[in-house]
């Protein structure tokens, strides 16, 4: 067995309120992909950025080939050849692609210069390796959060780097990205980079890492090769009780239609889009990255200027012009682009999760804030959501990315919708957590609430949806219920090959 | 209100009050034996007091990413035409001075909220830059009043007024010395006893600070956006109409030329002391009224000293920069 | 022929600039309004680069006289070559930091306008007593006046000059330099101040602190509601004023268009040259008895 | 280069350069028969200049984030201190005017960006907000220059200093007048072709936004932040020193309360003007060009319509609200 590259031993922080790793020590062996699991604030991303020199450890060493080394900062971690696609998008949303990619790695001319077309190139030969089609030269506003994620990876990868640390990387993209990404890992594996992968989708782990280690509140619990442990044993390692079925049984939606599109056009976007939205439906929206499955939600918020078509709620027609106007009509939404436009990550979690809702807690004489009813209900949410967080006033910036996930979505069912818009909404949230998100918009939807469930999971729309459209394009490629719902299926109508074969 | 107030102010502003505290220790000791004493005290709080309630508005309007130059501008713009129908109402009414006050200091304050309101609909509806638009009307009403007073003065006409702008309320005994509360510094301490409440207990305050913090996730949580803006530029331009209305009662009279001049900086200077962030989404009324009143001790206690004035002007630049220094390091 | 005589001055941030501009204004509309071949423009400046632009500018309408109230010596360059390119120059104040570049040169005197009203002041006060000083915003012409003022109160040793602190010319600034002097100092005879503007503001603190050891104040440069004061002898702190004349800008637009038009002052007496070329204004005490004299209702301040 | 550069203006700029060209369209309807004078065009670009050369400084400390209100201060105190040097060196050297010129002008740009560093050390260093920093280091050079000359002035004793700041290159003919490229405005376009160059294809200018657009990630992605920041005060410093170089020749004098006075909100205006984003992160040096060149032209515009000075003030404001709408809508 090959030395160790990167060796952590004793390694312990401490954020000021209880430790978060506690005594970790861990060997990463050259050329293997590690996996790395654990519940929403274990720990994992905490333990990726001290590697990163993002944060320093409160006690503990890293080695890496058998030397100490002190990773003060990002420009030290980059010195070592460690690179980390982190859980957040990083990227400076004023300067374009290609210089996001190459920031801090610049290509120069032998003046000194800028190579700008040498780093545009190398930018189109990374997007293309992962199979993005994206203009080097697109400003990151305009990207949608699946291809910001691309851009992120392009940018680990950019510079010549012998760890790569991928955290999360999958929790936006749809199986077919995610396959292309898990040929380019292997074959990045094959070429002796070593790599650090975390996620929550533990088939993946299963199917991509050489060996696994689990953190449970920032202890080491487990470490072997994958080939030992099954999946049900790796979730019952994290989270240290038995799981049962992770979705729970579909309802009977009614009859009655609660929200209706009518030939939704936006010109570039949308087509001619038209579904109905039953009372108590889960209603799954399937489709790859940019098929404009956002682009509809953002629609309905009144985020996009629609050039035809109508939204119908009860029958009515609904004048949506902005996201007050939706709130104000039931409809309530939560975005896939957690921290661009789902919470203020400098508000407490309290703040954050009343935000949308803030006029229910101001039903007074005086329209003050009822701060103590907020406070129990922000409570209930930390309670059943199992959000991480020692106290209510903690900001947001502070949670680990799963419990920020929870927060966002406590956001949007907080105004009470009936009809719901959630986009991805198990980000990066661990499987227990999913659980419990699943019975809860099954509960909802039980209650007539009717969901509309925007996912790259296939899993997901799979386990709850009562019925599935499948988008490409900016168009509806298919509608599929009951037995209809499965992987090929909407597969077939994403990618469009059943459409072709048909014709 | 005022035990959570107090507490509130202990946990976020420890940096700042640590810092008023210290200036304040090394101002008595600079300004020894003048700096304490009480009449003093209450000179440099009324000192303050006028473009603290423009601070005021401006910490609004800058928690909500924005920035206001026209304050001085508008100050003089609305003070002109508060005594010009100050003036008007009391030959109407046939000497009836209340009412003339009463009349003036309204104008005032309406046209105060209007001038905010065209700088927030230009800001909003626009969608212009808060520098440039507040700079354009900067312009605009400062060079409105030299052109209505000809760059003279509007001088009000009744006697009571001015009465009122020097009064005080709230006699109480320090030893054996009477002192007592002068109306702009009483005005100022309801104004941000108000506007803190407003900006920790309502919906309002709550989404300057979102609006501020991050605009784009404010508008997908269903936040207009656009009317919070507006607001705080209201808001500003009713505390703007306030130290007018009492700056022009002090003083009798209004010199359109310097009636307000350099009060933006004044006011943006102690809010940025006071911990508001430049950048928006962040910030307390209770830290700027400490800014406020570190600027004023600042310029006092070098008074008291008696330095020279070239020297004071080098040193009020040091004692800045190292108060925010000191709040800085205990944050 | 039509006479383009342009105007350059400082824009008004206090009293006394004020009824200079509104003087400047006043000329305007008399001239033109008596001699249709006269042309008038005026342009107040915010600060000397402002100013210097706002005469290149005055130059490029091709201006044929040019009265230039200086913010400081800067101009002297632009001064120069409009002289040069033939303008009629007529130049105040504050001056221009080289000779002969200039047809006339006007301005008040600011060493007698401070030694007439600091002796004056030192006679009221018997010769004795705590004297307050608040100075304008230091420059040179600043200078010149505290000098001159410290320079008449060595003469006088029971005179105490307790303290000289600057109040900017603006009536605020000096309202809270008054309210720390009455901090400070428990025994005031007299405060002197540099212009009316700042001694009404420093006139008001000491009404605020309802004190009683003051006996005098004395400002200068006469605005309206100070002399009517004197005059009416209604403010028993206010005495006498000196002169420091706003109109001295419009004196010199009358210089300009005579001297451009190449007339005489006065066409009965005897002149070597058509106009003098350098011109002092004496400062004037200012007292109840002559005080109708500096009396201008009109003027804004 | 030039044509990479022209291409970038044509799209990233399109409104800002609409915004200009209607400006100057309405400029020579207002402004005729005087403005569209080849010599009045030259006026403006050298009235431009001096407040421009600064402005492009500004732009740099604005892209990062940051603001310099320290500008016209630290320009009165390297000028003094360089007219000072020099005449030392005039005499020291017995008159060789030439050395002492470069001698003085060397100062004043050392000088220059000591000063920014100064600023940038305390900004970065001492982690204080970049207001504060640069309103405290405002207030400390403006009254050391004071200090330094009584209030009063410095005079060159150079002559040929004073004819270099009023000399011209490039002379061409336009009709059958003589025009002429002044100094300044030589100084002026070379120094923004540089520092465009610097931000457009550099790794410093791509640092540069990274760094004002959100400071996290830039350290995250190995960027030495505050390198970056402490560089963008240094560059502006020179700015400044250079147009202190240049203005103090033009005058041949530095009169210390007035040298360089409002110079931080006029290079600041121009900068936002230009499209430079307040809150940092994007800007354009040929966009504050752009800027610098429109507010002169307002300003100039005005004077030749001959308005009276208090309405030009009305309509300067309203003009400068106008002309950013314009460019705002062609975005
Ligand atoms: N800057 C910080 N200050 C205080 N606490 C922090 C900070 N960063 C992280 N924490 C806390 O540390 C714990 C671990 O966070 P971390 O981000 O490492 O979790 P994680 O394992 O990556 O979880 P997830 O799966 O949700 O991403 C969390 O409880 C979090 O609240
Ligand atoms: N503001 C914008 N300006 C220009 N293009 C945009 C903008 N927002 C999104 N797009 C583009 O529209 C396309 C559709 O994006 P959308 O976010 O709707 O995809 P999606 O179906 O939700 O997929 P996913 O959420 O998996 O990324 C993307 O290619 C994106 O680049
Ligand atoms: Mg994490
Ligand atoms: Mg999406």
């Amino acid at each position: 067995m090959p030395d160790a590259i990167l060796r952590v031993e004793k390694i312990s922080k401490d954020f000021g309120s209880g430790p978060v790793l506690k005594d970790v020590d861990l060997e990463v062996r050259p050329g293997e992909i590690l996996g790395i699991i654990g519940e929403n604030g274990a720990g994992k991303s905490t333990l990726m950025k001290i590697l990163a020199g993002i944060h320093q450890p409160t006690s503990g060493k890293v080695h890496v080939d058998g030397k100490a080394v002190r990773i003060a900062d990002p420009i030290a971690a980059r010195a070592l050849k460690i690179s980390l696609v982190p859980q957040e998008f990083n990227l400076i949303r004023d300067l374009p692609v290609y210089n996001n990619v190459f920031l801090g790695a610049e290509l120069r001319k032998r003046s000194g210069v800028l190579d700008k077309e040498a780093m545009k190139a190398r930018t189109r030969e990374l997007l293309a390796q992962l199979s993005v089609d994206l203009d080097p030269e697109a400003r990151i506003e305009g990207l949608s959060a699946a291809e910001k994620q691309m851009v992120e990876i392009c940018k680990a990868l950019a510079f010549d780097s012998r760890v790569l640390i991928m955290d999360e990387p999958t929790t936006m993209l749809t199986k077919y990205e995610i396959e292309i990404l898990f040929r380019l890992v292997t074959k990045l594996r094959s070429e002796g980079m070593t790599i650090l992968y975390i996620s929550h989708k533990l088939k993946e782990v299963k199917h991509l890492c050489d060996r696994v280690v689990v953190l449970r509140d920032g202890e080491l619990v487990h470490d072997g090769p994958t080939s030992d442990i099954g999946i049900v044993e790796m979730a019952q390692k994290m989270v240290g009780r038995e799981l049962g079925s992770i979705f729970p049984a579909k309802g009977k939606p009614g009859d009655e239609t609660v929200f209706e599109a009518r030939g939704v056009t936006v010109p570039g976007v949308l087509e001619d889009i038209s579904f109905q939205l039953r009372k108590g439906e889960i209603l799954g929206l399937a489709g790859l990255v940019g098929a404009g499955r956002t682009e509809l939600a953002e629609t309905v918020l009144g985020l996009r200027h629609k050039s035809a078509g109508t939204f119908l709620k009860d029958g009515r027609e609904l004048d949506l012009r902005e996201p007050a106007d939706a709130v104000a009509a039931g409809i309530s939404y939560l975005s896939e682009d957690r921290q661009g436009a789902g919470i203020i990550t400098t508000f407490t979690v309290t703040r954050n999760v009343t935000l949308v809702s803030l006029g229910e807690y101001c039903r007074s004489f005086f329209r003050l804030i009822d701060k103590k009813t907020e406070k129990t209900k922000v409570q209930g949410y930390v309670d059943s959501f199992h959000i991480k967080t020692d106290t209510l006033e903690r900001r947001l910036e502070n949670l680990s990315g799963g419990n920020q996930q929870k927060v966002s979505l406590a956001k949007a069912i907080d105004t009470s919708p009936s009809v719901l818009i959630v986009d991805e909404p198990t980000r990066g949230v661990d499987v227990s957590a999913k659980h419990e998100i699943y019975v809860f918009i099954n509960e909802l939807a039980r209650k007539g609430i009717s969901c509309l469930l925007i996912s790259s999971e296939l899993e997901e729309i799979i386990g709850m949806c009562d019925r599935v459209l499948v988008m490409r394009d900016g168009r509806i490629a298919g509608t599929l219920e009951g037995d209809r719902i499965t992987e090929e299926q909407i597969m077939y109508h994403a990618t469009g090959v059943q459409e072709e074969a048909a014709s | 209100m005022s035990a959570t107030t107090a507490k509130k102010i202990d946990l976020e502003k420890h940096g700042a009050l640590i810092a008023l505290g210290a200036l304040f220790v090394l101002a008595s000791v600079i300004g020894w034996p003048y700096f304490i004493r009480p009449e003093n005290l209450v000179n440099v709080m009324r000192q303050s007091s006028y473009t603290g309630i423009i601070a005021l508005g401006m910490t609004f309007v800058i928690i909500s990413g924005g920035i206001d130059l026209s304050v001085g501008a508008v100050a003089a713009f609305v003070a002109s035409c508060g005594v010009l129908f100050m003036n008007w109402v009391l030959q109407a009414a046939g000497g009836n001075e209340v009412l003339a006050i009463l009349g003036g200091v309204s104008v005032m304050i309406a046209l105060g909220f209007a001038a905010g309101a065209l700088n927030g609909l230009l800001i909003t509806k626009g969608k212009i830059v808060p520098f440039i638009v507040t700079l354009g009307t900067m312009s605009i009403f400062r060079y409105l009043s030299l052109q209505m007073a000809n760059a003279g003065e509007f001088a009000s006409q009744s006697q009571l007024y001015g009465t009122f702008g020097m009064s005080k309320i709230f006699e109480f005994k320090v030893g054996d010395q009477a002192i007592s509360l002068p109306i702009p510094v009483f005005t100022l301490l309801v104004l941000a006893a108000v506007l803190a409440f407003l900006l920790d207990n309502t919906r309002y305050g709550r989404y300057l600070c979102a609006v501020g913090s991050n605009a784009r996730v404010a508008q997908y949580s269903a936040v207009r956006i656009d009317r919070v803006r507006f607001w705080a530029y209201a808001i500003n331009g009713m505390c703007v109409g306030t130290t007018a209305a009492l700056l022009a009662a002090r003083f009798n009279t209004v010199s359109t030329p310097n009636f307000g001049l350099g009060f933006e900086m004044d006011a943006i200077a102690a809010t940025i002391i006071g911990g508001t962030a430049m950048a928006g989404g962040r910030g307390s009324i209770w830290g700027t009224i400490i800014g406020v009143f570190m600027l004023q001790i600042i310029q006092n206690m070098l008074n008291m000293a008696g330095l020279s004035p070239y020297l004071q002007g080098v040193v009020k630049g040091i004692v800045i920069i190292g108060s925010v220094y000191i709040q800085k390091q205990r944050q | 022929k039509v006479y383009k005589v342009g105007v350059s001055m400082p824009s008004a941030t206090h009293g006394w600039m004020g009824n200079a501009n509104w003087w400047a204004q006043r000329a305007e509309k008399d001239w033109e309004a008596r001699d249709k071949a006269v042309q008038i423009e005026l342009k107040f400046s915010g600060n000397v680069n402002q100013q210097v632009a706002d005469i290149e500018d005055l130059l490029v309408k091709k201006v044929d006289a040019l009265v230039v109230f200086p913010h400081d010596t800067s101009v002297t360059s632009i001064v120069e070559k409009a002289f040069n390119a033939g303008v009629y120059v007529v130049v105040l104040d504050r001056g221009v930091s080289k000779e002969g570049i200039y047809d006339i040169y006007i301005t008040n005197d600011d060493e007698a306008y401070t030694r007439k009203g600091m002796e004056w002041l030192a006679k009221q006060m018997g010769f004795k007593g705590n004297l307050l000083l608040i100075t304008g915003i230091p420059s040179p012409i600043d200078t010149i006046r505290t000098d001159t003022i410290k320079e008449v109160v060595k003469k006088y040793p029971n005179i105490k000059l307790l303290d000289v602190q600057p109040g900017d010319w603006n009536r605020q600034k000096s309202l809270t330099v008054m309210e720390n002097y009455l901090q400070k100092y428990k025994q005031i005879d007299a405060v002197y101040t540099a212009d009316d503007d700042m001694m009404l503001g420093a006139m008001q603190a000491y009404k605020e602190s309802g004190r009683k050891d003051i006996k005098l104040f004395l400002g200068g440069g006469c605005l309206k509601s100070v002399i009517k004061e004197i005059m009416d002898d209604s403010n028993p702190l206010v005495k006498a004023d000196v002169t420091y004349s706003p109109s001295v800008i419009a004196t010199s637009i009358s210089y300009a268009v005579i001297g451009v038009k190449g007339e005489k002052l006065n066409p009965n007496v005897y002149q070597v040259r058509a106009l003098p070329r350098r011109i002092i204004l004496p400062s004037e005490l200012v007292t109840r008895e002559n005080a109708k004299d500096f009396y201008v209702p009109e003027a804004p301040f």
